[in-house]
């Protein structure tokens, strides 16, 4: 089966982000999105630890240990940025003030359940960070994610069976193999990749999906 | 004259008591008080609970105070890091206890403290692991837990400049959990770059106001900053590096 | 390009339909959005519920908008002043409906509205008559009453200065209840002295970031503020007085 | 009977203000006491609509509309002032952060409770500002008050006749006829005024009153 890469990922993704959005990029896969953010319009980047308005990575040399994203990796402030404390910030998020959301994923409920911090391995030491506040406050929560765990199995599941971040919260999932909207009928496939089917996908996702024609 | 400045940052940490509750400032090493967090490892109060975002990093700051024992509890949203060996070895050989809270409701929770809410209702975390146990409630139809303020004997936290009444003002995103820690504790503790005189923050942008803060120390310039002026040639760890290569020198 | 300003203030409260919540801000006369008020009344919206700290004074700004009936409800702390003649007429005839709440109270509401907080319980007003009904509860040795939040569909408020991306600062004690009633509300409406360039505002400095502004607009500078400078001439109104006699001018 | 002026009472209030404190004056009387300040301590003034370092009274052709106290009266900010928007000046007060309020009274019980924002006519104009917030949240809540209403009734009473501010908060009264406490045990007489004596405060109130000396 072929699909796409995660930078292509990342590139459709961004390219589904409305001009003057206010986006909050999960650690990890995620903030690969910001790479594909076109130059003529502007997207507000929101960074959990205090700042609304970051911009790209800093030049060697040019490293703020002071100015770093939530991933604790180095950014910098566009002119127009703002910063706050912790409280502030949350209260931004929590309070819908957020377009959009981008998570990674261990699984996804037909429901919109989301699963994305926990293994619930017993020797796994715990961290959620802000990845239950995002999922419950941004008002569109998209995913980012390869179709298949390593294991090979599905991640989109009709339960998930590993500790929740929060409940149908997600709308929209991105893959390496396809596109999928989260409806009231389950998983919608809305975009397809590579040779991929619906047919295709129902096999590896044991699922049946709604589907009605590419968007 | 109220002054809250001293001299230095042993006099800074003065009576934590064994037993205390110390909200720690920072969110990885971005205003983690470090020269704080060594005094209080020198004066050596033990049977902590820390709340921190984090739970330290690397072998300094709040990494070696938990490697020193000195530890017993920690309320944080992350401890797990690439580099939070310290914490993963005394967690899993159950030498710290942990309470994991979701970050938005850990920095909500120490805000409540500080402003005297009794509880609130926070639709974060409803369903989950991290509720269980917790009362739940529907409001305006969506499900909400309710949640507890977090309070401290001390805060130890960072700044970027303060004045001699205790007002504050920070730096970028190593402001985090500064401005609701100290006014979540009974004694906040600052450290600062630099002590200005008074009048010399700007009163629209002091962030937090002297009454949350009881002891300044001025630390001196962070290594990236000379005169206000930010001059890099640092790692984001803070460490010098080679400007062409990222090397650490 | 995202550009939130707006060319007047006809534009600025366009859609405010009737029925509508509407916050609106200012202490007394301090941060009371008049140019905004007054473009209200021109656009017509009735049957309005207001959220205001006080209910007017004088017969301009809140005052004129009540006293053109178009607001049916009232939620606020303090509407009684030696110059509220306007609203004491509509109360005593029972022309309003009025929603007294402490202000604090009031304050926390909005700001849980704007920060997603499903409810809070509040120590203040326990055991008074602005707590009847109310859900009760001992927390910590402590009585607290359960209060919800304060959401508007509009809010109008007054600010300093601002840019294209709605960041913005205000003056003095004029902030009051800004930050948090543009954190409220659906659509927030702004009027500033001046628009200033994107990044002419300190980000450490701002205290309104844009994500809680939808429209600005520049109504010029206050009367006792000359190019940014503080030049007085005025009494506590803002009205030109004699700096000799104090008597208006 | 002879007591003490307004002004006297104010004097003796701020005498017993210590350096460093954090204090709310109400609205009305209560800000006569910060004209009796002492200039070598530094006393913080907080007003709840925004300040904390606030300073005396602008000089005419200096009043600045936008600077003014919770009286809506025009002030002026010290050096070291802070400005903040109203959930957080509320925040700081109904956190504990503020040492003392000094508020008026239209009755004060021998447990505390306060009553100072309605008379319960039924047609005044309701109006309570930030008086219940300021009962409930200061450490120490001084009450400012004529001992007697212009009707001649005591405003030390058993019990609150008039609507509630708070339950329980005041720690001490400061009226033209003497100063006391509220104790477990009811009002104590702490200081006495001009010819005053406990046999006659108990006459004017009506209560019983502890008295063990002058302080």
């Amino acid at each position: 089966m072929t699909g796409i890469s995660r930078e292509e990922v990342a590139q459709r993704i961004a390219a589904d982000i409305p001009d003057g959005a206010y986006v909050n990029l999960g650690i990890g896969a995620p903030t690969l999105v910001a790479n594909y953010l076109p130059d003529d319009i502007e997207i507000f980047l929101h960074t959990e630890n205090g700042l609304l308005g970051m911009g790209a990575a800093p030049a060697l040399g040019r490293i703020d240990p002071d100015l770093i994203n939530a991933g604790k990796q180095p950014v910098t402030a566009l002119p127009g940025a703002a910063y706050f404390h912790h409280a502030d910030s949350f209260g931004m998020m929590r309070g819908g003030h957020l377009d959009i959301c981008v998570l990674g994923a261990f699984q996804i409920s037909q429901h919109g359940d989301l699963a994305n911090w926990s293994t619930g391995a017993p020797d796994a030491i715990p961290a959620v960070g802000g990845a239950m506040d995002l999922a419950s406050g941004a008002k569109e929560v998209f995913v980012m994610t390869d179709l298949l765990a390593k294991s090979g199995e599905s991640k989109l599941v009709t339960a998930c069976t590993y500790p929740l971040t929060g409940v149908g919260c997600v709308s929209r999932i991105y893959t390496d193999h396809a596109v999928f909207d989260v409806t009231p009928d389950g998983f919608r496939v809305r975009d397809l990749f590579g040779d991929n089917t619906v047919e295709v996908l129902e096999k590896l996702t044991g699922l049946h999906l709604q589907y009605s024609g590419l968007e | 004259m109220v002054d809250k400045t001293v001299a230095d940052v042993a006099r800074a940490v003065e009576g934590v008591p064994d037993g205390a509750t110390v909200m720690i400032g920072g969110f990885g090493r971005a205003g983690q008080p470090v020269e704080l967090i060594n005094a209080l490892i020198e004066q050596g109060a033990r049977d902590l609970t820390i709340v921190s975002n984090n739970a330290g990093n690397g072998d300094t700051g709040l990494a070696a105070l938990l490697g020193k024992g000195r530890v017993r509890r920690i309320v944080c949203s992350f401890p797990r890091q690439h580099d939070s060996w310290v914490f993963d070895g005394l967690y899993r050989a159950g030498g710290i206890e942990l309470e994991l809270v979701p970050q938005g409701n850990l920095a909500e929770r120490i805000r409540a403290g500080g402003a005297g809410i009794g509880a609130f209702f926070s639709p974060t975390g409803v369903g989950t692991q991290l509720a269980d146990g917790k009362e739940e409630r529907t409001i305006a139809g969506r499900r909400h837990v309710l949640e507890y303020p977090i309070k401290a004997d001390f805060a130890l936290i960072s700044a970027y400049r303060g004045d001699r009444w205790g007002n504050l003002v920070y730096r970028e995103t190593a402001r985090n959990f500064g401005p609701i820690m100290a006014a979540g504790a009974t004694t906040t503790v600052v450290q600062v770059d630099e002590i200005v005189d008074l009048g010399a923050l700007d009163p629209e942008s002091v962030v937090t106001p002297g009454i949350f803060v009881d002891r300044v120390v001025a630390v001196g310039s962070r290594r990236w900053v000379q005169d206000g002026e930010f001059v890099g040639g640092v790692d984001v760890e803070g460490e010098p590096v080679n400007v062409e290569t990222g090397a650490v020198r």
